[in-house]
């Protein structure tokens, strides 16, 4: 045991111990719910972390460089409002629409990050700020209008019941697997890219980056470029889902995706945390969630009081269980 | 003061506030004309009271270089137990104390994650935020409750000293004391020393995690009172009271001038952000500018007035060495 | 305001040690500071082959060649070792190697003789450590001119050596290397060429051959100093404060026993990560002892929290002093109060303002800090200045137990006279001083008696009169065995 | 009707139309409303749209109002999203003569209120929504409502009214309405929810969601799931969102009004009170331009409330809705 633990990177301690985490809460939901441990559930839970993934995966990009980004709710809405807007005009197909939706996300997440790199704003600041401005620009933009399923192209308002494949009840959504993808492309980047280790340098200790050559803006500048971009992703996915959008889309997503990324092990002062561990963060909250809104024996108006209890055990367990995996993987060293 | 003086307080980031202030000022005398009326001034405050009270100790809580997210769940919370208690016919006194106890207890329910178990606090009172906010969903439901105790609505609207209704008056009063225990105390110099670096104050005998759980357990029932003087201002409470007020006191206290990374604030920047954001929200609805033009002027304010002294900065350095080059 | 650094001019040979000396503050680190872009020079101009280039980063820096090992080492805690080093370098491609990074860093370690897991994180090592992975991390860039701001500040005699004996490969290599010390035996071990400044100016460069250790010292200080004296028999001193048996830590330091009278210089000798801060660190409480029984004025004290230390006079001044010893954006005053703010209350825990400045002032004038007032920031003082505030801090407690972690690290010679007639004084006051040092002169000149560490063992403790550097030495590598 | 008051044209009142927040279809059709009832008006006076953000609903529409006060505005028409919470405010401006007048969602205990323009009647929506259940249920089975928020008033009063119909008509017995959840007038908490609801009632048949936002995303879900066939969604909706789902049977049948035609009655009813037409008791009545005759009269469903009930609404199903979604 002890032996294993040694061989292991301590970020992927954390990652465990939220698996155990989360095998704790399915064990204890399966023992609550009836046909709990279904092809449904996972497809349940799955459809809807698809919206909140890309977007956590943003943020924990900023958060690794010890900065974060409140604004990506907004940016959430602006894309999948003017994305909307569009289509309704014109049909771009869907690699077009991705492409734009992509682009719309990065160019406003490209602003957060020229204020934060090179205005020197601190991020906080800035994206309280743009949180409020990029919906400000939202709603004098849309002028109170909706968007409506029936304005869009048939094929973006039939993602979200689309799959790839199903193999009896479990069907692998398509929606679900571009969320994948971008978790899985992120992740192979953090640990492969040369590039990305500059990421974790920056949030490690910025002025150890300044002096070690790493042109800390450019990665700063990055990072909220990239989260723009994923935010933007999320836009998209958020367009098809709900068809219906208005200028209140997205609103108070970027809580959420701190929860995400918080409860996935991001040390939220920077320089460490995993893909993975943001996948499972993601998924752990919206598995408490869900489970909550489908447990009979408690009322509608406990739900949060449970959920706010439940994260923060979730918390405490994953990271006492961390803490207790170092101490034997030092243990076990000396 | 000397001009010397006052232009070296004008480099600072109090300066540019006072700056901004009075501009700020000078355009609602300008255009509203309602703006001056004693009314209208207490209003402004009065309007958001329950913020600015608890700004004042989010200000020792962001110095600590930790964050409180939770108050405003704490807040509606503490409203939404007194409407029980009151309406269910309980003595108002001693439901106000509960309240408080309820806001105690919440704080060192933080506390004891934050500053004995170093879980990091934006986690944890992340997750508070739920959960309060939830407890108080738990106890009124759908409901809304008024009718509490006249004497108990009266706290909120008449006024006891002069024009200022009761809330003001302990705003007033927490400013002066809390002002005083941040830059001339013993306690506050050590809450700017764990913000500054916590391992060197541990290292010099502080008791970090017993301030830290001091200024959680402050933040709490400071919390709770401010949800009481919602309650009594609004003379009703339901359970979404306070709402999503956490962020609006965030930015208070960083326009303020306190670094989000701890160690470095004042209550002068805090007083004067304060004023600042109301006189600007009052000066807009005035003027018929609500709503989203409003907040997104308030976000511009917020960037502007670190990114602009930055740029001009850069512009003189730059041309600084250009004309040394020639 | 004045400027850091004015009119300072110099040059580097191919293959050429150029020393940098000069007192604490003199600017030898704003210098290397604006060579490497982290700064940028109001006026003057870097030339490299023959070219005027500009330098506006550490990237531009490196990209001419020119590396540096900076006074506070700059890690990044949640790398591990092997990513601290390679973390600057360039054209590796595009996709990590892990397997090849860890070979190599371990290779890069290896040539400075330490042993150390290059899969570490770095959040655990210590400053010597670091400063070690600081030096891999320079000498693996290939550079052509390699700036060394005191480099062994915080390493002992054996991996001084070691360095030593890099600097002579990378000489024969081609390398130009600027070295800035304080102390002054290693520069004329390896120096080909000695700078001095002062106060920001160039005073003089003078090959080796030309100088002698009084010469550079008046040059920097502008006046001439005592070498400092070695200590050749134990003081005479009163009853015993402390007594300390079976001290342990699991895992980290094993059955430490000593005892200490008042007026008593011990001085902890070893190598980096004998563990000697580890037992520093369980006498003041921040990492209390496991196992083993500490006694003060004879009687067993449970010390598990500074605040307990502190009550039974022990102070613990950390040889860290940017992460444990001071709040860099606080000015000097406050830094210098805050373990004795007590002190310094009046009614109502209001602070006495006035009383703090007037102290903060008396140290400033007693241990020379080159401050104009003390309302400065300790982050904006040069290093040396910056450990004198932490002195300051620490005395002002009035300890009966002081314990020193490496007092003088970074400190500049003349500073260096000063703290040591500062730890004389007090011991000749009746203060038990504990001095962890891996400078071996300077334990010399200190100790009453000496206590040898290695690994976590205490390897033994003798009266000064028996001591020599040999000796310490042996104990500390373990070509000798445990004495005690 | 035959002594109904006739506006006259020309006359002077500021009014403010002051919505649950800015930036949504139904809220700006009634400001449609409004400025076609100013405009035939004549009104020399101003009409001023303003109002909060969503997330700063409730402490946005009291500092509106309060504002408005001091701005000595004739009238305030208010979308209440403040429940009770809002009469403090209402009653100050009462008495420094802003009048109140609420349409859409009133304020629970009338405090402060001049008069409601009641939409619909809320005791007959409750019929109405219980009669679309039923025949999308096929005469029995379980029904569930998606709702707003736990605090939306007029959400409260119909699914109030729902229940009220549901236990006395016996036409209803076989309809069993098995749980009430919250969606927050938030697509994705909806949608969730909605699926929640199917999941955790296995023989659930009818989702009544009397909320735009929640019936859009409900029924959304259900195609998304391709659960039409056993799932219906019905409720209150606006036929442009809900024409697909109509059409193809997801939502065969749901219901609303016209905004544009509430906003234009109560700017009618407003500017009746603020020129003296009426005094706003019970038993007046006046003409509303183009919309006919209408009366004052006691709310039923608050006591001592007074209300304008505007009616009636539209059933919209697959034969009207496509003309109307245009
Ligand atoms: N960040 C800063 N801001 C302002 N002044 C500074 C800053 N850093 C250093 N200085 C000042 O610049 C001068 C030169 O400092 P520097 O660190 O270069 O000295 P040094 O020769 O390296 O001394 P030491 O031997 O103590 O390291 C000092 O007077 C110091 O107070
Ligand atoms: N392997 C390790 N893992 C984690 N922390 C360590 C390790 N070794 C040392 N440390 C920490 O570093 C600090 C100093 O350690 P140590 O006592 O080993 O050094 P030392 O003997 O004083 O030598 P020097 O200070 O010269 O390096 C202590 O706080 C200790 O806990
Ligand atoms: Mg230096
Ligand atoms: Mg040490």
């Amino acid at each position: 045991m002890m032996a294993l633990l040694g061989r292991i990177h301590p970020q992927n301690l954390r990652v465990i111990a939220l698996a155990i985490v989360l095998a704790l809460v399915i064990i204890f939901f399966s023992t609550q719910i009836d046909s709990y441990l279904s092809p449904r559930m996972v497809n349940r839970i799955a459809t809807s972390a698809a919206v909140i993934l890309p977007i956590a995966i943003g943020q924990a990009l900023v958060v690794m460089t010890r900065n974060v980004d409140l604004s990506v709710g907004s940016l959430v809405g602006i894309v999948a409002y003017l994305v909307g807007d569009t289509l309704g005009h014109t049909d771009l197909g869907p690699f077009l629409t991705l492409l734009f939706a992509l682009a719309l996300g990065a160019g406003c997440g490209a602003i957060n990050g020229l204020l934060v790199a090179y205005g020197r704003v601190p991020s906080i600041i800035t994206t309280l700020g743009t949180l409020a401005l990029f919906r400000t620009f939202l709603v004098q933009y849309s002028d109170a209008r909706t968007i409506t399923t029936e304005s869009l192209p048939k094929w973006i308002v039939e993602i979200p019941q689309a799959s790839l494949f199903s193999i009896g009840d479990f069907e692998v959504r398509v929606m679900v697997v571009v969320a994948l993808v971008a978790a899985v492309a992120f992740g192979i980047a953090l640990a492969k890219l040369r590039m990305a280790r500059a990421l974790y340098a920056v949030g490690s200790n910025p002025d150890a980056a300044v002096v070690a050559g790493i042109n800390s803006k450019r990665v700063v500048f990055t990072a909220f470029t990239l989260s723009g971009m994923l935010a933007g992703l999320a836009g998209l996915i958020f367009l098809a889902k709900f068809g219906n959008i208005t200028v209140v889309a997205g609103l108070g997503f970027e809580l959420k995706s701190i929860a995400a990324v918080v409860v996935g092990g991001v040390n939220i002062f920077g320089g460490s945390g995993t893909i993975i561990g943001v996948v499972l963060g993601t998924v752990l909250v919206d598995t408490i969630d869900n489970s909550l809104t489908r447990w009979a024996i408690i009322s509608e108006f406990w739900r949060d009081a449970l959920l706010g209890m439940l994260i923060m055990a979730a918390v405490a367990a994953d990271t006492f269980m961390t803490r207790a995996f170092n101490r034997l993987r030092r243990g076990g060293e000396a | 003061m000397s001009i010397t003086r006052i232009t070296a307080f004008l480099k600072t980031w109090e300066g540019l506030l006072a700056v901004i202030l009075a501009v700020i000022l000078a355009l609602n005398v300008a255009l509203a004309p309602e703006f001056l009326s004693v009314q209208n001034q207490i209003n402004l405050f009065q309007l958001s009271i329950e913020k600015i009270i608890v700004a004042l100790v989010m200000t020792f809580i962001i110095i600590s270089a930790e964050i409180d997210l939770s108050v405003a769940s704490v807040m509606g919370l503490s409203a939404c137990l007194f409407g029980v208690l009151a309406t269910g016919g309980m003595p108002g006194a001693l439901a106000i104390l509960l309240c408080l106890l309820m806001g105690a207890a919440a704080g060192a329910f933080n506390a004891f994650w934050i500053a004995y178990l170093r879980i990091p606090s934006l986690v944890v009172t992340l997750a508070m935020l739920i959960m309060f906010r939830g407890l108080a969903r738990v106890l009124l439901e759908d409901r809304g409750l008024s009718n509490f105790p006249e004497w108990f609505n009266a706290l909120g609207r008449d006024a006891v000293i002069g024009p200022l209704p009761l809330a003001l008056v302990v705003f007033l009063i927490m400013l002066v004391i809390l002002w005083i225990v941040l830059h001339r105390t013993g306690f506050g110099r050590q809450v700017f020393v764990i913000g500054n670096n916590a391992e060197v104050a541990r290292y010099s005998g502080v008791r970090v995690a017993r301030i830290r759980t001091a200024l959680f357990i402050m933040s709490g029932v400071v919390a709770a009172m401010a949800g009481l003087f919602y309650a009594a201002r609004l003379a009703s409470v339901r359970g979404d009271a306070a709402t999503g007020f956490e962020l609006d006191i965030i930015t208070m206290v960083l326009l303020g001038g306190v670094s989000v990374f701890g160690g470095r604030g004042s209550m002068l920047g805090v007083l004067l952000s304060i004023l600042i954001v109301l006189n600007l929200r009052n000066g807009m609805s005035l003027l018929n500018i609500t709503g989203h033009i409003q907040t997104g002027i308030i976000g511009l304010l917020l960037i502007g007035s670190v990114l602009v002294p930055n740029l001009l900065q850069d512009f003189q350095a730059r041309s600084a060495k250009q004309a040394r080059k020639a | 305001m004045t400027a850091a650094l004015s009119d300072m001019s110099f040059d580097i040979q191919p293959g050429e040690v150029h020393a940098i000396v000069g007192e604490n503050g003199a600017g030898k680190s704003t210098l290397i500071k604006i060579m490497t872009g982290v700064h940028q020079p109001d006026s003057g101009e870097v030339v490299v082959q023959g070219q005027t280039v500009t330098i506006s980063s550490t990237e531009e820096a490196q990209r001419h060649g020119i590396a540096a090992i900076y006074q506070e080492p700059m890690v990044f805690p949640d790398l591990d070792v092997a990513e601290n080093i390679y973390i600057s370098h360039k054209g590796l491609g595009a996709l990590m190697n892990w397997r090849k990074l860890y070979a190599d860093a371990a290779g890069q370690i290896a040539k400075l003789g330490v042993t150390l897991d290059v899969r570490r994180a770095a959040s655990g090592l210590t400053l010597a450590e670091q400063q070690t992975v600081e030096i891999a991390r320079a000498l693996s860039l290939n550079v052509r001119v390699l700036i060394m701001d005191e480099p062994t500040a915080s390493l002992s005699a054996h991996e001084v050596d070691k360095l030593m004996a890099v600097v002579a490969a990378l000489k024969a290599q081609g390398v130009g290397i600027i070295y800035i010390s304080h102390r002054l035996e290693e520069i004329f071990r390896v120096a080909d060429r000695v700078t001095v400044m002062r106060d920001g100016k160039h005073i003089s460069t003078r090959p080796i051959a030309e100088v002698t250790q009084g010469k550079m010292v008046a040059d920097m200080v502008g006046r001439a100093i005592d070498k400092f004296a070695m200590k050749t028999a134990a003081n005479d001193h009163g009853g015993e404060i402390l007594s300390v048996s079976g001290l342990a830590r699991d895992g980290v330091f094993r059955n430490v026993n000593f005892n200490l009278h008042k007026g008593e210089v011990l001085c902890f000798a070893g190598l980096i990560g004998s563990r000697r801060t580890d037992v520093g660190l369980a006498l003041f409480g921040v990492e209390p002892a496991t196992a083993g029984e500490i006694k003060i004025d004879g009687a067993p004290r449970r010390i598990h929290t500074p605040q307990q230390a502190m009550e039974q006079g022990i102070a613990y001044v950390s040889e860290d002093r940017r992460k444990l010893g001071l709040a860099m954006t606080m000015p000097i005053f406050a830094n210098a109060s805050l373990p004795s703010l007590r002190k310094f209350l009046k009614a109502f825990g209001l602070i006495d303002g006035d009383a703090e400045r007037r102290m903060a002032e008396g140290y400033r004038d007693q241990l020379s800090i080159k401050s104009p007032d003390v309302l400065i920031d300790v982050g904006k003082l040069s290093g040396g200045n910056q450990q004198k505030v932490m002195l300051a801090k620490w005395l002002e407690t009035r300890p009966r137990i002081l314990v020193f972690d490496e007092p003088t690290r970074g400190i500049d010679v003349g500073a260096k006279t000063e703290v040591h007639n500062i730890i004389r004084k007090l011991a000749a006051d009746g203060v038990a001083v504990i001095v962890i040092s891996s400078d071996l002169p300077e334990v010399l000149a200190l100790a009453d008696r000496v206590l040898v560490m290695r690994e976590g063992q205490q390897m033994g403790i003798f009266d000064i009169a028996q001591a020599s550097q040999e000796k310490i030495m042996a104990l500390a590598t373990g070509q000798t065995e445990a004495a005690s | 009707f035959a002594d109904a008051v006739k506006a006259a044209p020309g006359g002077t009142a500021n009014l403010v139309l002051l919505p649950k927040f800015l930036g949504i279809l139904p809220f700006d059709q009634a400001n449609r409303g409004a400025e076609e009832a100013h405009k035939e008006l004549g009104n020399k006076g101003t009409l001023q749209y303003i109002g909060p953000t969503p997330e700063n609903s409730v402490a946005g529409q009291i500092e509106m109002l309060t504002t408005a006060t001091t701005q000595k505005q004739n009238v305030v028409m208010l979308s209440n999203n403040a429940g009770d919470q809002i009469a403090a405010a209402a009653e100050a401006a009462q008495a420094a003569g802003t009048k109140v007048v609420t349409w859409d969602s009133p304020i629970p205990s009338g405090k402060g209120e001049s008069v409601f323009v009641a939409q619909v009647d809320f005791g007959s929506i409750g019929v109405v929504l219980a009669d679309m259940a039923l025949s999308e249920a096929g005469g029995a089975g379980e029904i569930a409502i998606l709702s707003a928020t736990p605090d939306a008033a007029n959400q409260n009063a119909w699914i109030e009214a729902m229940k009220k119909a549901l236990s006395t008509d016996a036409k209803y017995k076989d309809l069993k309405l098995v749980d009430v959840v919250y969606g927050d007038d938030q697509s994705e908490k909806s949608y969730n929810a909605a699926l929640a609801l199917v999941d955790k009632h296995k023989d659930l048949k009818v989702i009544v969601a009397p909320t735009t936002v929640g019936i859009a995303a409900a029924s959304k879900a259900m195609q998304d799931e391709k659960l039409c066939d056993k799932v219906k969604i019905s409720g209150l909706g606006l036929p442009a969102e809900m024409v697909s789902y109509t059409m193809n049977g997801c939502a065969p049948e749901f219901a609303l009004w016209s905004f544009v035609d509430l906003g234009y009655l109560t700017y009618y009813t407003s500017y009746l009170l603020a020129t003296g037409g009426i005094k706003g008791e019970i038993g007046e009545e006046f003409e509303a331009g183009r919309m006919g005759k209408f009366k004052i009269e006691e709310d039923p469903g608050r006591k001592g409330a007074k209300r304008v009930l505007m009616g009636p609404f539209t059933v919209y199903n697959k034969d009207n809705v496509e003309a109307a979604s245009k």
